[in-house]
């Protein structure tokens, strides 16, 4: 295998490796969406890689040119982008509310905390 | 040559992402996370993707990094550390990116013209929209004409996170706190 | 001009066109009528859809009229048709049981925009059933599934915070392997359009890719359908979430995300005729079987009736998957059938339940104890609804457990039916926890304080309709089991 | 901050230009890279630039919360609409080819062109609106009477 040809794949790997680990393993909420962003990322790569013609150029139509860059995964990446930082956004909303609400934004805290209220209402 | 440069970009992209995994100062992760949007920026520029990387320095380095500080303003926290061991975590994250490894190497190369994605469907978008469509940048035209649907779907998309938003974090009128 | 013809394009519009026009006014009465009314279009123009596909077969129609698989296209036939009548059918029942039940479950700021939430996560979850084009999957999925975040987050309690929190960090991990999936077929293919996708992979010759794409699609959707054991959001999310979030996720969302598996199992993957290679068959059904013993089993633990049934869910839907995995023609049929009923069933019970919430205040089993005295009516129809989720004959779930049952038989797995007799004693077991408080103990001394004290009438009545739907179903099964027996010859036929 | 008097001035120079580069973006994405995403956010950072320097309370003034939130939700319907009126003119959903009676290429052009609006002012829209609901948000939480005082006043 001709590991130079499969160089952005291998990035997604490992972008996509080292992105999951931190949202699987960190107990932090804003940590967790800055893993989830960055697991978000590394999918950019796998459509974006293969689109890209070495001798082409960006896909802005001129009679200079011939060889052009696939432009669909272009568009499709922007969607993705864009639903990223919408995810992103309504995250922090709810991490922030979480804050108020718990006083903490450690996932370890929030989820002791509820074992202690849920331990109230069954005893009451 | 582009080879190399991608690849070097990458391998900081790995480097700063390394960073956010080890600090737990919740401010040097946005930073890092700021520095991580523009070199992916910068990527996509090297791979001919000037609109996407318009859009990922604006949208991921910009508003992605404002969000975050503005979170973390409101909850002045540093990052506990880690009580468990993450064991688990990493054997699913290895087991999901191995997939995807043993799925990759069938496909297609980099830089390889006679692949199916240069062969079928994006041809007409670069041959036949100058009589279609006839605006100069492709990705505009697929973006708002041929896809138009998906960019719909995409406004709404950032339409529900903006009234979603809202509904989380107007204020409420009472001062009492409704919470249990 | 015929706005018939538009249909497809239109019953995903007017809810979509519905949520802008809300915020735009902020009044709540206002909301109420636009989302009545989209959502009353959405739900009169699928009824068109499904009555014209019975009668013409596939209908596609090119948004754009740009030709596929340059355009997007919006794609009917007899699977989704059926769909979308459920989605966009509890949808309105449950949209018109949410005016009263709002008023005590989610806070007056928050109430419009609860309206707008719900009609972007109706127009999410019409358009995942409809389109034809993978991509445009992604973002109706991503359009329902940021809306059910707030929606989630809009319950009373704090925890439906976390439970938000939760669902949308395993939402956006399976929505990002859906795309990885959709990424590796289109790498392969060149082409994002379902039926396009499918025809160009049967003539690829690495098969590593699509069994990439495969697991990747499958975990991602597994996810969002709460296939166990990747169910660990949902039990949260259906606990904490307001009431009438709960009927309609629990009736439509897992139902939208199975739907989008079955579309590509059958239309992209081909997989009846991939099967023969992998032994897939076995696996779902092992997965499918856990989940029915697991859920059913973790339900009889619980102390609130809504995490009761929100396990029960994890184990019905175990089912749904049970008949996939045999995929045969009867298998598919039983499978669909018992996703439309499981769909109505919990529907009418969690509506059940947002009476109860509004009278009583909660939903632990000691709020519920002497229900049977303090809300007979109510009471009576959680029973009937308990009775369908065991599958006693006279309800909907009667209907799709003896197909399941005689799926299994007609391949002669006799112990697979076996398991689902089995699984469905534990059904009975938490099915009697229910009986047991509300009709073996007495109503406690002092009614607990109450959010309201009467229900309004037509929350009485949308609950009522739900529950005699999971009777009638019951018995004239013309059109589920009509419908279920066509879109399941059609997924076989497909190619 | 407020008070910077050289920061006053560079921005009452700069945010004019900011806002100018939005339009040039918006308007030349058919002839390179832009269009009504990147639009949308530049004009958001203006504003959100001008409530840094200028207050928070005079970025409510210049563009009041309720017309952001009229903003996110006018430019889905311009967008959504733009599909209506194909359908209207006798095509289908979004199809821009008769929206002008003579030439399908013009009325590709008329579609584009009020589609990006449409994104546009959605997306600068929502990005202001949660940029002002997380800052007013701090302004609570921060427990400074004069603050909360001034966030009771928006």
């Amino acid at each position: 295998m001709n590991l130079a040809a499969y160089f952005t794949y291998i990035a997604t790997f490992v972008l996509m490796f080292l992105g999951l680990f931190i949202v699987m393993a960190r107990g932090n909420l804003i940590k967790k969406l800055v893993g989830l962003g960055i697991f978000q990322t590394s999918v950019y790569f796998l459509y974006l890689g293969p689109a890209k013609l070495v001798g082409g150029t960006a896909p802005i139509l001129s009679d200079a040119f011939k060889v052009y860059t696939n432009p669909l995964p272009h568009v499709l990446m922007l969607t993705a982008i864009v639903v990223g930082v919408a995810t992103l956004a309504l995250g922090l909303a709810l991490v922030v509310r979480l804050r108020e609400a718990y006083g903490s934004i450690e996932e370890d805290d929030i989820l002791a905390q509820d074992q202690a209220s849920a331990g109230a209402t069954e005893a009451a | 040559m582009d080879e190399i440069l991608i690849g070097g970009l990458l391998a900081l992209m790995v480097v700063t992402v390394w960073g956010i995994l080890r600090t737990r100062n919740l401010f040097a992760v946005v930073v890092l996370g700021g520095i991580y949007s523009f070199l992916t920026a910068t990527v996509m520029v090297a791979l001919d993707a000037v609109d996407v990387a318009m859009t990922e320095a604006a949208v991921g380095a910009g508003v992605s990094t404002v969000l975050l500080l503005g979170a973390l303003y409101l909850c002045r926290s540093e990052e506990a550390r880690p009580m468990h061991k993450p064991w688990g975590a990493m054997a699913l994250s290895a087991t999901v990116t191995l997939a995807l490894f043993h799925g990759t190497v069938g496909l297609p190369g980099f830089n390889d013209p006679q692949a199916p994605i240069h062969q079928h469907v994006a041809p007409r978008y670069l041959n036949e929209m100058k009589q279609e469509v006839d605006v100069p940048n492709v990705v505009t035209a697929v973006l708002a004409s041929y896809r138009g649907y998906d960019t719909l779907g995409e406004t709404t998309v950032v339409f529900t996170a903006g009234a979603g938003v809202v509904a989380l974090l107007r204020r409420r009128k009472r001062k009492g706190k409704d919470k249990a | 001009m015929n706005w018939m013809q538009h249909a497809p394009a239109l019953q995903v519009v007017a809810p979509l066109l519905a949520a802008p026009l809300i915020v735009l006014m902020r009044r709540l009465s206002w909301a109420y009528a636009i989302a009545v009314a989209a959502c009353a279009l959405a739900f009169f123009f699928s009824i068109g859809l499904w009555s014209q596909v019975q009668s013409t077969g596939v209908i596609a129609y090119a948004i754009g009229n740009w030709p596929p698989p340059w355009g997007i296209e919006y794609r009917v036939d007899a699977l989704n048709a059926f769909i979308l009548c459920l989605v966009s059918g509890t949808g309105m029942a449950v949209l018109l049981f949410s005016r009263s039940s709002n008023a005590h479950e989610v806070p007056s700021e928050q109430r419009y925009l609860f309206y707008a939430m719900f009609c972007l996560c109706l127009a999410g979850l019409l358009g995942m059933a409809i389109t034809g084009d993978a991509f445009n999957i992604f973002v109706f999925l991503e359009i329902s599934a940021l809306s059910t975040y707030v929606l989630i987050a809009m319950g009373r309690q704090r925890q439906s915070l976390f439970a938000a929190y939760q669902y949308l960090i395993l939402g956006t991990i399976g929505a990002t392997f859906i795309v990885i999936g959709i990424g590796l077929i289109y790498l392969l293919t060149g082409t994002l359009n379902l039926v396009d996708m499918g025809q160009r992979l049967s003539q690829v010759d690495s098969m590593r890719p699509v069994y990439a794409a495969f697991a990747f699609i499958s975990a991602g959707v597994f996810l969002k359908l709460a296939l166990f054991p990747f169910h660990n959001w949902l039990p949260n999310a259906y606990t904490y979430a307001p009431t009438t979030v709960s009927a309609f996720l629990a009736a439509t969302a897992t139902k939208v995300s199975i739907y989008v598996l079955l579309r590509f199992y059958f239309t992209v993957f081909h997989l009846d005729a991939i099967t023969p290679h992998l032994p897939l068959s076995l696996m779902l059904g092992a997965l499918a079987i856990a989940a029915m013993f697991a859920g059913s089993a973790t339900a009889i633990f619980q102390t609130d009736m809504k995490r009761l049934l929100a396990f029960s869910s994890v184990g019905q839907i175990g089912y749904i998957m049970l008949g996939i995995a045999l995929f045969n023609a009867s298998g598919l049929t039983a499978g669909l059938v018992h996703l439309f009923n499981h769909g109505i069933t919990k529907g009418a019970s969690f509506l059940l339940l947002g009476l109860v919430v509004t009278r009583l205040g909660g939903t632990q089993m000691s709020h519920l104890s002497g229900l049977g005295k303090t809300m007979p009516w109510t009471a009576f129809g959680l029973l009937i609804c308990g009775l369908s989720l065991i599958g006693v004959p006279g309800t909907a779930g009667f209907i799709s457990k003896l197909y399941l049952v005689r799926a299994a038989l007609d391949l002669g797995l006799w112990w697979v039916a076996l398991m689902v007799l089995l699984s469905s004693l534990l059904a009975v077991a938490y099915v009697w926890k229910f009986v047991e408080a509300a009709y073996f103990r007495p109503p406690p001394e002092q009614l607990p304080p109450s959010l309201a004290n009467v229900t309004t009438w037509d929350m009485r009545l949308m609950a009522l309709l739900l529950t005699l739907s999971t009777v009638y179903f019951g018995f004239d099964t013309r059109f589920t089991l009509g419908s279920a027996q066509a879109a399941a010859q059609y997924l076989l036929g497909a190619h | 901050m407020k008070h910077d008097l050289i920061l006053r001035v560079i921005a009452k120079i700069l945010i004019p230009f900011l806002l100018l580069f939005a339009v040039y973006v918006q308007f030349h994405g058919d002839f390179g890279p832009g269009g009504g995403f990147q639009a949308g956010v530049i004009i958001a950072a203006a504003v959100v630039f001008y409530a840094l320097i200028f207050g928070l309370k005079a970025a409510h003034r210049m563009l009041p919360e309720s017309w952001v939130e009229s903003m996110m939700a006018l430019g889905v319907i311009l967008y959504a609409g733009v599909g209506v009126a194909g359908i209207v003119l006798g095509g289908n959903y979004l199809d821009y080819f008769v929206l002008d009676a003579h030439s399908t290429v013009h009325g590709q052009h008329r579609g584009i062109f009020w589609v990006e609006v449409g994104v546009a002012t959605t997306v600068s829209g929502v990005m202001l609106k949660i940029f002002y609901m997380f800052a007013d948000r701090g302004h609570l939480d921060r427990q400074d009477p004069a603050a909360s005082q001034e966030s009771a006043e928006l």
